[in-house]
C-alpha cells in the first residue's frame, strides 16, 4: 500500500549520521522532515520565481502571485474549503490562533459570558483564551479528563452553555495522541450558539480533515508538521465570519484605501495578510499537499495507526515504562508519550540520541496537564510517513539499553 | 553498547549519587535556602545551609528531582562545600563553570567533581548540571 | 571597489529570460533577489539541520538551535544592538511594528497623550498607530513635507511636545527615496521623553546602521529586503524596553510557567516568539549578513549614491518625465520614483516588462502621500548591489520606447 | 521595436480612445450612474445612463482617468453601448468577459470591442479592461 522505503528516499535527512548510526527521525510531532521535491520547489521559487506578489505588473512579480495564489487553492481544496478566500495564510498554528482570539474573541465576548477549552490543549490554544479571559473578565471554562487521558465530556452540559461565546479545542493532542470527539463537541457548541474553533496542528498533517463536514468556524495547523517548510501555516475561517472580522496585523496589502488619518479594509483573505507575506514557504506547502494527497491521506492515517499499535503493544513490554493517554489506537494518533519509573526523560533522551534516536522530552508545551498527572516531564516518540516498524523496533532496543544503563 | 561519551556521562559514581544522593534530609529552619527550578527540564533543586560564625558550611541538604545529571549535580555539590567557607564554596562554583565550558579549571579545588567532566559534551545538559550551583548562589545572597 | 559582474553570477534570478531577453530586475524596494549561497544555505539546512529548536536533548535539534542562535548574534553585531536579546524574531517589518503598536502602544498612552508619524510613512508605519490612537482616543500627528519630498520640520517643536509619547518614522523612504534626518528628530523626542521607533525596512538593507549610536528604543526591517528570505523580520528593542514590555502573540516557547489559569513569561527576546518559529529564514538572513558584510555597508551605500546619481540625471533627459522625491544623492536612497505626463505608470510597466525590465508600479504602500502629490500612482525603479549603469540604460531606453509608443 | 504582444495591447485605435475618449461629457441628473475605482491602480471611471422608455440607452457619458487600457475600454464601451438595451448591453458584457477569460465569445456582439483581445494576454491588466463593465453593471442595479 505504502512503500515507505521509497518515501524514506524522498527525505534527504534520513542519510544523516548520528554518532555513525543514521538517524531515526521520531519527533513528528515537533516538526517533521522535508522531502526533496519540496525543497526543490523552494530553490525554484528562488531561483525563477522570487518577487513580491501581487500589484506587480512586472512578470516574475506575476508568476510569484501566481503560484501564491494557486498554493492557496491546493490548501482549500486539501481541506474541502468552500472557497480559496477562507484561507488565510499566516506563520503558524499559534499566530493563526492569536489572530482568533485578538480579532474575534477581543470584540465578542464580555464578562457575563465563557471560553470553553479542553485540559488537553497546547499552551497555543491555552494562553491566548487566557488572555482574553482577562481583558474581557470572561470566564474560561475547562473540559476535564478521565484518567486514561480522553475527555471527560459527563458533565459537557454545565461546561458548554447559553453563554458559551467560543469552544476552542484541540482535534488531537501531542501530549497524549487523544482523538478527541469534535463532532460531539462541536454539535453541543452549535446547539447553544457558540462559535468552534479547532487547533488541527496533529490532524490536519496525519489524516483526512473536511471541514464542511465538521462544520467548524476557525481552524488551525501548521506546515512544518506536514512536510512543509516552517514559515507557513493555516488559519481556516467561513467566509460570513471571516468578512466581518476585525483585522489582526495592520499594514501594507490589508488596506483599500487609506488617508492620514483612517483606513478601509481589503477583501478577506488579503485582510488578515499584512506587509510583503512570505511568499515562497506557501508553494512549499502546496508541494507538500500534493506530496500527501498523492499517498493518501487515509493511507497516512492507516500507516500511522498500524504503528502506534505497534508501538504501544513494544513499547508495554518493556518494565516500568507506563503509557500516557489511550491505549486504542482507533482513538490515537501516532504519538506514543511514556514515563519510566525512576528514569528521568532528559537521560533517556539523551541516552537515545547517542544512537540517533531523536525523541523529544520534556512537557511538550503542555505544563498544566503534566502538573495534573504529577509529572514535571515526559518522552514521546512520534511518527509519520517515513517512520516503519524498524524504526520503533531501534527504539526499544535503546529502551532496553537505557534501563541496563540505569539498573 | 553505549558510545564512550555516554559513559563519561553517566559514570557508576555520577548513577549512584543519582540513585543514592548524599546530604539529603532536609534542615529545618536553616540560615540560608533557596529553590532551583528549571521549568522546562522540571529539574528541582532545594538547598539548605547552615554556617558557623567563621562563615564556614556546617550543615547542608538538598531534596530534589529530575535528571540524573541535575540530582547527582546536587549530591556532588553538597558534599563537595560542606566543610568550606562560604567564599570556598563560590570558588568551586566558580571553578565548576569553568570545566563546563571547556575552560582550563583548578583540580585541586574541585576534587570529586571532576567526575561531572564528560557533561561538557552534551551542550544541553550543561544546564542540568550548572541549576544546582545557581541555586547556591541563590541561597547565599 | 565592488566588482557588480561578479556581484550579478552570484543571483541565479539574473540569468532569467523574459520575452528573450534577461530580467533586469528593478524592484528592488519591494523585495531583492537571493545569492546562491542564501539559497544553498537553506537547502543545507533542510538537508541536515531541520528540526524543531529549543528544548530538543537530541543532536539535530541542538544543531538547528545553534544555527538559529547564531543568526541572532549576526543580526545583533550588523546593527550594534547591545546585546542578542535585543533582537527579536518576527515575519517582516509590518509584524514588528505591529508588535510595538499593540504591546508597547496599547498599554502606555492615553486620550491626552499624542503619537507622531511622517507624511513619508509606509502604510505599515501607519494604520497601526491609527488603529492604536482610535483604542486609546490618543492624537495622531503628523510630521509634513516640503515640496521636494523632505520632512518639514519647522513645526516640530509644535508636534513633539511634552504629551508625545513615541515618535515612529521612517528612515528611508520608499514612495521618495528621502533619508529622513532621524538624529534630529530623536533628539527631540529624547528631550520631551518620547519613545523612538524606526522603520528601517529600506535603511538597513542599503548602508550601516548602527542602533546604539542613533540611539533609538525600537527598529524595524525585512529580510527579504535584504538578500535574505521573506519568513523573516526583525524587530529590535532595547533590553529595559523589552523586558518590562507586555507579550505581543502568546502560546509555546513565550511562556516560562503555564497553569490552566495563568502563566509567566519566558526571558527576551523567547518572550515575544510564540509558537515554533520559521527556523530556517533566521539562518539565510545570517548568510545574507554575511555576504552584504564581506561587501561591506559603506560600499553597498556608496554604490547606490552612484547609480541614483546616474539614474536622476538620465531620467530627467526624458521629456515630460517628473522625478518624485529629493534630486540630491546624498539624501535620497536607491529609489527612482518617476511620473509622466500623460502616460500612466501600468502603462510603463506593461511595457518595460515586455522588455524583461521589472520596475514597480501604483502607490507603494502610500496612498496618502500619492493623494497629496495629486498622483494615484507612479513608475519606480529601485536598486540594489547587483544592479549597474547598464540596467539604468535599458530603463531609460525604454522609456523612450514608452514614449515613442504613445506619442 | 515593440514585441508583437504589446503591438496587439496598444494598438493605434486603443491609444486613440485613450487620447480622445468618446462621450466623455458629463450627463447632469442622469436615471443611472456610477463610480468605478480601483485604489490598487488608482483607474476610476464614472458613468452615468439615460435609457428610454423601452429600456434603450440613449445617452451615456463617461470621465475618469487611470491606464490607457482602462481609459480606452470605457470609451470603447461607451460606443458599443449607445442605441442598445440594457438587456442587450449586460449580454455585451458578458461576452466580454469571456473573450478576457479566453472562451468563446460572439463577435458580431462584441464588434468594435474585439480590438482589446490582446489585452487577454496580459493577465494583471484584464482587471484594468474589466473595470468600465463592472461599473456599468453597478449603474443599472
Ligand atoms: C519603508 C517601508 N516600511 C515598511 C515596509 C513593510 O515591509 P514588509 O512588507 O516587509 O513588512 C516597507 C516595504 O514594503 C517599506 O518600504
Ligand atoms: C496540538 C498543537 N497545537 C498547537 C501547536 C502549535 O503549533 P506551532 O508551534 O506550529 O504554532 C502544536 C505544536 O507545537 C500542537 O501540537
Amino acid at each position: 500500500m505504502m512503500d515507505i522505503n521509497s518515501i524514506k528516499k524522498d527525505f534527504p535527512i534520513l542519510k544523516k549520521q548520528i554518532n555513525n548510526t543514521p538517524l531515526v527521525y521520531l519527533d513528528n510531532a515537533a516538526s517533521t522532515q522535508k522531502p526533496n521535491q519540496v525543497i526543490q520547489s523552494i530553490v525554484e521559487s528562488y531561483e525563477l520565481y522570487n518577487s513580491n506578489v501581487h500589484r506587480g505588473v512586472h512578470t516574475t512579480s506575476m508568476e510569484a502571485t501566481e503560484r501564491y495564489e494557486l498554493a492557496r487553492e491546493k490548501v482549500a481544496k486539501f481541506i474541502n474549503a468552500k472557497s480559496n478566500d477562507e484561507i488565510v495564510y499566516v506563520r503558524n498554528t499559534t499566530e493563526a490562533l492569536n489572530l482568533v482570539a485578538y480579532a474575534w474573541g477581543l470584540n465578542n465576548i464580555d464578562s457575563t459570558e465563557n471560553i470553553v477549552v479542553t485540559e488537553l490543549e497546547h499552551h497555543s490554544n491555552l494562553v491566548p483564551w487566557q488572555f482574553v479571559s482577562q481583558k474581557t473578565n470572561c470566564e474560561l471554562r475547562i473540559i476535564p479528563t478521565t484518567p486514561e487521558g480522553t475527555l471527560d465530556l459527563s458533565s459537557i452540559d454545565k461546561l458548554i452553555t447559553e453563554s458559551t461565546k467560543i469552544v476552542s479545542i484541540v482535534h488531537v493532542s501531542n501530549l497524549t495522541g487523544t482523538i478527541n470527539p469534535i463532532d460531539e463537541i462541536i454539535k453541543k457548541a452549535k446547539s447553544v450558539g457558540a462559535k468552534v474553533c479547532i487547533d488541527a496542528a496533529q490532524s490536519v498533517p496525519h489524516m483526512p480533515v473536511d471541514v464542511q463536514q465538521i462544520d467548524c468556524d476557525f481552524l488551525a495547523f501548521s506546515g512544518h508538521k506536514m512536510l512543509a517548510p516552517p514559515g507557513i501555516g493555516i488559519l481556516y475561517g467561513k467566509t460570513e465570519i471571516l468578512e466581518k472580522l476585525e483585522p489582526f496585523l495592520r499594514g501594507g496589502e490589508m488596506v483599500k484605501e487609506v488617508t492620514y488619518s483612517s483606513a478601509t479594509w481589503n477583501d478577506i483573505p488579503t485582510k488578515f495578510e499584512a506587509g510583503t507575506p512570505n511568499f515562497i514557504d506557501p508553494i512549499g506547502l502546496g508541494v507538500a499537499i500534493d506530496y500527501l494527497s498523492n499517498i493518501g491521506m487515509e493511507n497516512v492515517r492507516q500507516h500511522e495507526k498500524d504503528l502506534i499499535k505497534y508501538a504501544l503493544d513494544r513499547l508495554t513490554e518493556i518494565p516500568g515504562l507506563e503509557i500516557i493517554g489511550p491505549t486504542n489506537p482507533e482513538m490515537r494518533g501516532g504519538v506514543a508519550t511514556f514515563s519510566m519509573n525512576d528514569i528521568h526523560p532528559h537521560d533517556i533522551g539523551t541516552i537515545l540520541d547517542q544512537r540517533g534516536i531523536a525523541i523529544r522530552t520534556g512537557h511538550h508545551c503542555g505544563m498544566p496537564y503534566h502538573k495534573k498527572l504529577g509529572l514535571s516531564a515526559t518522552s514521546r516518540a512520534s511518527f509519520y510517513l517515513y517512520n516503519d516498524y524498524n524504526d520503533i523496533d531501534k527504539l526499544v532496543d535503546g529502551m532496553n539499553d537505557v534501563i541496563n544503563y540505569f539498573k | 553498547m553505549l558510545p564512550n561519551e555516554l559513559n563519561d556521562l553517566y559514570k557508576e559514581v555520577i548513577l549512584d549519587h543519582y540513585k543514592n544522593p548524599r546530604n539529603s534530609s532536609e534542615i529545618i529552619e536553616p540560615l540560608h535556602k533557596a529553590r532551583g527550578y528549571n521549568p522546562f527540564c522540571g529539574d528541582e533543586v532545594n538547598l539548605q545551609l547552615n554556617v558557623d560564625n567563621n562563615q564556614v558550611i556546617q550543615e547542608v541538604g538538598f531534596q530534589g528531582h529530575g535528571c540524573a545529571i541535575s540530582q547527582a549535580t546536587a549530591s556532588l555539590m553538597t558534599e563537595s562545600i560542606k566543610g568550606k567557607s562560604i567564599q570556598e564554596a563560590l570558588a568551586i562554583r566558580e571553578e565548576f563553570r569553568k570545566m563546563m565550558q571547556g575552560e582550563q579549571s583548578n583540580l585541586e579545588l574541585l576534587q570529586d567533581l571532576e567526575i561531572l567532566e564528560g557533561v561538557r559534551n552534551f551542550p544541553v545538559r550543561i544546564k542540568c548540571s550548572l541549576l544546582s550551583w545557581s541555586t547556591l548562589e541563590d541561597s547565599l545572597s
